[in-house]
């Protein structure tokens, strides 16, 4: 399941409203993004996310349907927040739920690395250094490649 | 041709979309590209660093060799920073 | 921090503890693991979960402080349930935060790899095959094996 | 000396803990394991296959050559299924 939204979310509501009565789940992983108060040695005031309307949701969907495909899982969930955030607050939220615990770890993984570069946000930080938008990384285009077969 | 703008892109290119015609001899996205930056200098500015622009069409990740059509939904980006 | 208890857990209100005011935190990993209804083929009606007070504390806390050595770790949390649980019960949570998320994804994998092979718990299934004694899993040593130096 | 069992190994040895002075000659917890096997019925069921034994002393893994004092915590139990 994946959602592009606004709002903040709950971890334990999600989890548990993704994972129902499944009692075949052996192991649920999880990652949240959130914002940080610095950035290259600036403190950082706030953050505003742009994201391109249709082509996010056909992203995300891809990268999820992408990552069942590779790991046998019981249920994914992928939740990307927009809009203005300031530090502390949460960005991104991904839950990868399988009867055993190395295929929920890898899926998670890739669902993270793949999301940091294929799916269209753009970050831009106001603080200390004004107004900019933030750079890719490298080490996220590096993260991605290990998972080309 | 719907042509979409995103982050300092859009920017630099002053609107978020643009409705243009596709003229004969543009066939692809580098040539989409070209004839942008030689017709606006707005355009210009935001496309000359070509190794920073990524382009999406019809809303899936393409190359600059992508053949396009009159119908697609085209948008110009810098890399993705999410997550 | 690390808890060896018998009462349930919420992974939302665990999180928020831990992060508390640290804006540094850039992402968080956790992995949580649960009794499944299933066992080689035959029902589990309920697990028993016994351990060796006293060494699982300082066992949790020896690996713990082994993470926090090797990864830039700005928080790390361990609870361990024991006692009595059923299908669908969370049995082990750890949470991992990072100002970056490959060091969060590496320490929350590298905790449970050692939590497996490591910390004094022994399961013990009740179900359709009768009670008896979970058996170790040769993955989980050689997951144990991959963190070595 | 305390002597903890666990698990199975419990279960085999039928009770929890047990408290021996240790006698001479018994060095090591390989000998130990001898030493027990030989003087009890249960003890000698319970740690019989020896790959499937682990040893902590004062709460920490050990090997079967570990040198033993007489005031060690000692436990057996099968290899952990925790997690």
């Amino acid at each position: 399941m994946i959602r592009v939204q606004k709002e903040d979310f709950d971890i334990s509501s999600e989890i548990d409203a993704l994972v129902g009565e499944d009692r075949g789940i052996g192991g649920i992983c999880s990652f949240m993004g959130t914002v940080r108060d610095m950035a290259d040695g600036a403190s950082i005031d706030s953050m505003t996310l742009e994201h391109y309307t249709g082509m996010t949701e056909k992203a995300l969907s891809g990268i999820e349907e992408e990552a069942n495909n590779r790991w046998n899982l019981s249920a994914t969930l992928i939740i990307h927040r927009y809009g203005e955030l300031y530090p502390g607050d949460r960005i991104v939220l991904v839950v990868t739920a399988s009867p055993h615990r190395e295929e929920a770890f890898m899926a998670c993984q890739f669902l993270m690395d793949w999301l940091k570069t294929k799916a269209p946000f753009w970050k831009r930080e106001e603080g200390e250094a004004g107004s900019k938008w933030v750079d890719a990384r490298a080490a996220d285009d590096l993260a991605t490649d290990r998972w080309r077969q | 041709m719907n042509i979409l703008y995103f982050s300092w892109i859009r920017e630099k290119v002053g609107v978020p979309h643009q409705d243009v015609t596709l003229p004969d001899g543009v066939r692809t996205v580098g040539q989409l590209m070209t004839w942008l930056m030689e017709n606006d200098d707005h355009c210009a500015a935001a496309l000359a660093e070509q190794k920073a622009v990524r382009v999406a069409v019809n809303q899936e990740h393409v190359g600059f060799d992508h053949v396009l059509n009159d119908s697609d939904e085209v948008a110009f980006f810098p890399p993705v920073t999410g997550g």
